[in-house]
């Protein structure tokens, strides 16, 4: 892997790397044969693979009734997979795009999310959903979205974004587990980064950040893609004299806020860097969260939200890339709050 | 006539005129179809009264006029057999199993009630009987049907799935979606339209393009059935040959029960979209007195017999309402319990 | 109209009264006159008059043709008004309950809102989407949410909550003259509140927040029905010496930072209430906007959001109330905040 | 044969053998809809090539062997009518008259792009001529279509609308939910389902109920034609027949242009899912050589003529690519225009 989570997350220098891709796959495979109530259903993850070749060859493994093709029916589908995991399956959705997600709001939000509770706890909906999310690709305003934020607004879901192939993992694979709805948004870029994943199965608990590089003067709090601009980032302004403490959020809802509180404690300095649009996007509610701690007394300055740019992405690749955090962003940013530090 | 009380043995077929259910029935089973019926209308009326009384609060959709659609529907089914059912759910639940002192404490918001009072009357479920539960959105128990369906068909159960919706949930695309998922995977689904001609206040003639809802199902290469839905021998019949077709790995049906609310759509309803009249024509066929008289016609029910019935039904109606009047309320401590399962 | 409000915004003591409801109903028969351009879409907006009234009568006014009901079908309605508008229309597409706009997220976030920005500024879409929102009617879980935050979270949309009929009349003219989509939130529970709304053309600018009490010890930021609350709570707090200012929220996108720093600046303290679930809703980003402001030099103590709880709308009346913040939560957070004050 | 360049002189009726469409196209007609198809298909060739030369970024989706269906469906058409697109839309685009150097410069994401950079592939538009742009939602065009055609008809235009969609879109609620409005408001739209077999990877047979997607206009009481989709004259003659429908006031007509997809879905289809003799079949059938072969067999077309036709349409294309190359890229600080109106 190209960044310098590397180092903190490889449980073992001997152990194997995976690309983030492959990693998801492992995960359900693992599940797969563990539990014969997983299945797969998504647009073309048969035979195609999927389009970003997540479930890659597991039709061939498993066969087209463990791994279905649906039509192009996202709601429809969404809708099957609440009812089968209802009815005591264990499905894992993905959806071909993120984007495509709006489209099935209503099973997601309505009903998966709302079921166990509008029920009075008579029956779980343990089923996963998978969103490929995030811009970076051209693929314009349409195929590029990061709308984490809107899911993990909504009680009942459980929302997690793993950074590296260990978590996503780890992640995936406790989501499967998880007797309630979980959404793990997959960052496209992240798609190919490879990284030390080991063998066999583990979880990464749901609901706890990880701190990926420890710093004192400034805390950044970023999410999927903008974990490793961050580190980056951290790299040059170590060089600088700066050190900025990273946190991978991993789990938006629930957000692990002991974890970001603690560490706004000692840097009082906070920086959310996120692709979502700022509005409204995860920062705002880390930022929120710190302001109404108890860390807030310890604060030096106001709390900085770089997130994504107030409008569509755009295709063009330049506006595209300035439409989102980037590390010479992150690196200016942190610079700029830490100018003034006495 | 000699009529055995055993549930397989079926009423002696010497009435040529009688319709093919009665070669199916046993005495007792006509028997318990009418009692249900006649307890879909007074719990339904019974609640009504209570919501005037402000014993009730929201809004409840009533059923009256339908009952032979949810019975008769239902008649085929048994606890491995799933429903989901609609906001004019009652008839579904009670066909399907529900004991009314439970769906009175749903109603009057107590712990006892089916979703411990957090649900109410739009969403009250019985997933032990199979009822995955009555939903707020037009159309939305449809694909979640197919979902059961699939599962039930993965975990290699025989299980049958019916699908209630009303004639205005035949234009939402899940109805499109869903329909044609359980065609291509020739699931055991039985959708059952309702149609009482109004969605709200929008005619079936001002909202569909096709007059019958069933000639849809040639979209989707399934039988598609029209059947007299205030007619309980009609609707029993078309649903236990769909339900067996289904059960045989046949795959899915539609069958769209003609009937009629004879209520307004809910309590604010000023029914300002039909006329007195037409209300009027439609209570002349009222599904409870019609069967009453088939059942005297043919032999199978004496005064006697249906005086005890409807007696039957004032006793479980009173003890019920007593029950849930008594019934704990929830602890407001308790807000959020339910959420997640853990 | 029974708050506070009443005084603030009166423009003229002889001005007559009309409910949130009429008001709406006025604005779009003024639009209606004065631009044939302008028409409405919806479920049972014509005879029946909508679920709520606020189209009422307007179709005897203006016809089915401008008055249209529409099938049960809301994300092809909202295609259908993204098309029109494209095609040089002004429609006005009503939602029956905000919920059921988790059925069109896709033409509302993918097309309505991108389409402009997409399209290199060739075309508009100038449409306007009304959304019923909020609890406190026992409809439960499906039938009661605040998803406004979501929808503020779009660029392209423009984004409004009207807590008055003033109000309501102002911004919803505004809405329809405005070139770009403005989704408008209405609060179930104030349809029918009274309040002084002037004859004939107006609007009230988006993008305006309004200070509906001027207080010099803490700021409340509150949206819709929460504005009543605050109000509420404020007098009450009067009574007690500390003079809370309010401030109505009234734009969503954009929100109006100027006129909320500008406040917290003098009063050095910021409680942010809102309906929608607490974790994203709309006070995660006043609480971040101010973090991350000069006003925040001047805050002296933690920003609390008090927000809706981290669960599904419940049917109990008692638990529903206890989900949403209430006139006693209010004053209770804001006592609380100031008792340590020095 | 005397041939008159008149656009309303056709040809003359002497070959009885002949397709009924040319009874009704002048012979530079049929040559301007014969360049019109190599005019795409070379678009589409040197698109591809820019894009492997690393000119173009993010994806595409080629329409060669395609072409007839979106020439022929688009002959009846002029500016005042309008067309929805798909993802694979750039025949559609130039059928409906853009100039192949704003195309290509925004390919190559430039000011003088249709959507300045903004939008690529995905996204081209032309409301000038009534092209409402390509969509990245399969299905998404489909109620925007039946929106302008509503929009057309409250003007009192005689304007008609094209929706042109794949097999895959037929599967989407929105299908469902546009043909329904479309039909019961009897709205001037032709739905053009072009049928390639294929939503990527998934074949109708494994997605679709129904074998041709025609039969689904029984569901909406509308025409359902199925044409040889590579065959102009009977994809011109079913469109026109539809599009007259429509001008009179009819109503929605759902045609089947069967196709095929000679490239992969897009650029990362590694053609699984399908054999190389199936491809060779078609490419048999080439909609182009079939069309040239057939007016040359009429007497309308000389190969001088032909080489001409060919000649003319690679000057219009390097010369594009020219253009296209020199257009000004856009301002990263433009990044949030046009985002709104004002
Ligand atoms: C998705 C959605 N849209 C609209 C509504 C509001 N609504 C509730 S019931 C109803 C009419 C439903 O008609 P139909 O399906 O025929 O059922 P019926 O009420 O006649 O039993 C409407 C519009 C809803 N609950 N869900
Ligand atoms: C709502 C939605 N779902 C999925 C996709 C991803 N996707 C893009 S094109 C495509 C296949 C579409 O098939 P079809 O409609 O037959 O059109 P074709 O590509 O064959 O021209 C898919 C699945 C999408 N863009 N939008
Ligand atoms: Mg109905
Ligand atoms: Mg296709």
């Amino acid at each position: 892997m190209s960044t310098a989570i590397e180092a903190e997350t490889a449980p073992d220098a001997g152990v194997r790397e995976l690309s983030y891709a492959q990693a998801l796959q492992e995960a359900m495979a693992i599940a797969m044969e563990a539990d014969s109530r997983v299945f797969l259903m998504g647009e073309d993850i048969g035979v195609y693979g999927g389009a970003f070749q997540v479930t890659g060859d597991l039709v061939h493994r498993f066969g087209e009734d463990r791994v279905m093709d649906t039509p192009i029916s996202e709601l429809g589908g969404a809708g099957v997979a609440v009812g089968a995991a209802m009815a005591g399956m264990r499905p894992i959705y993905e959806f071909q795009f993120s984007d495509f997600a709006t489209l099935a709001m209503e099973q997601i939000v309505n009903q998966a999310a709302k079921i166990r509770y509008m029920l009075g706890g008579s029956v779980s909906v343990p089923l996963v959903m998978r969103f490929p999310a995030g811009s970076g690709t051209g693929a314009a305003a349409q195929h590029s979205q990061s709308l984490e934020a809107w899911l993990a607004h909504v009680p009942g879901l459980k929302v997690v974004q793993p950074s590296t192939p260990h978590d996503a993992k780890g992640l995936l694979l406790a989501a499967i587990e998880d007797p309630d709805p979980v959404m793990i948004f997959e960052h496209k870029l992240l798609y190919k980064m490879k990284g030390p994943v080991p063998e066999g199965h583990y979880t990464v608990p749901i609901g706890k950040a990880e701190i990926r590089r420890p710093g004192r003067d400034v805390t950044i709090v970023a999410n999927a893609i903008m974990v490793h601009r961050a580190l980056e980032a951290a790299e040059r302004l170590a060089a600088r004299g700066i050190e900025a403490e990273v946190i991978d959020l991993r789990s938006l809802r629930p957000i692990d806020t002991a974890t970001i509180i603690d560490s706004v404690k000692r840097t009082s300095r906070l920086i959310c860097v996120y692709e979502g649009v700022k509005t409204l996007g995860i920062g705002a509610e880390i930022s929120a969260t710190i302001a109404e701690s108890d860390a807030f007394d310890y604060l030096d300055c106001p709390i900085v939200r770089l997130g994504g740019a107030e409008c569509p992405l755009p295709y063009n690749p330049e506006l595209e890339k300035a439409a989102v955090p980037q590390t010479d962003t992150i690196f200016a940013a942190v610079s700029d709050m830490l100018a003034n530090r006495i | 006539m000699s009529i055995s009380g055993s549930p397989v043995q079926t009423v002696a077929p010497q009435f040529d005129n009688r319709p093919r259910i009665y070669g199916r029935l046993s005495k007792p089973q006509l028997h318990d179809a009418l009692r249900k019926m006649i307890l879909i209308r007074r719990f339904e009326e019974s609640a009504e009264e209570a919501y005037m009384r402000g014993l009730i609060h929201g809004t409840m959709h009533l059923s009256i006029g339908q009952e032979a659609s949810a019975v008769g529907s239902c008649l085929p089914l048994d606890d491995r057999d799933y429903i989901t059912s609609t906001h004019r759910g009652h008839g579904h639940c009670i066909a399907k199993g529900a004991e009314v002192n439970r769906m009175f404490a749903e109603f009057f918001g107590k712990e006892d009630g089916y979703c411990k009072g957090r649900g109410g009357s739009m969403h009250i479920a019985d997933p032990t009987r199979g009822n995955l539960g009555a939903n707020g959105i037009v159309g939305g128990g449809i694909p979640i049907a197919v979902g059961a369906a699939l599962a039930a068909k993965k975990q290699g159960r025989d299980s049958v799935v019916i699908a209630f919706f009303g004639d205005g949930a035949n234009n939402e695309g899940a109805f499109h979606e869903g329909l044609n998922m359980a065609s291509i995977w020739k699931l055991p689904v039985i959708f059952v339209c309702e149609n009482n001609n109004y969605g709200m206040s929008t005619s079936t003639e001002r909202s569909t393009a096709v007059r019958d809802v069933a000639t849809r199902a040639a979209a989707y290469a399934m039988p598609g059935v029209v059947v007299d839905g205030n007619r309980l021998a009609d609707v029993a019949d078309a649903s236990f040959e769909a339900v067996e077709r289904a059960r045989r790995g046949l795959g899915p049906t539609l069958i769209e029960n003609k009937t009629y609310r004879i209520r307004g759509h809910s309590r604010s309803d000023r029914n300002r979209y039909r006329t007195k009249e037409e209300i009027a024509s439609w209570q002349a066929r009222d599904p409870i007195l019609q069967l009453e008289a088939e059942l005297t016609e043919f032999g199978l029910l004496t005064s006697d017999e249906a005086n005890a019935l409807r007696a039957s039904v004032e006793t479980e109606i009173a003890e019920a309402i007593e029950f849930a009047k008594t019934s704990p309320s929830p602890h407001v401590e308790n807000l959020t319990r339910d959420v997640y399962s853990n």
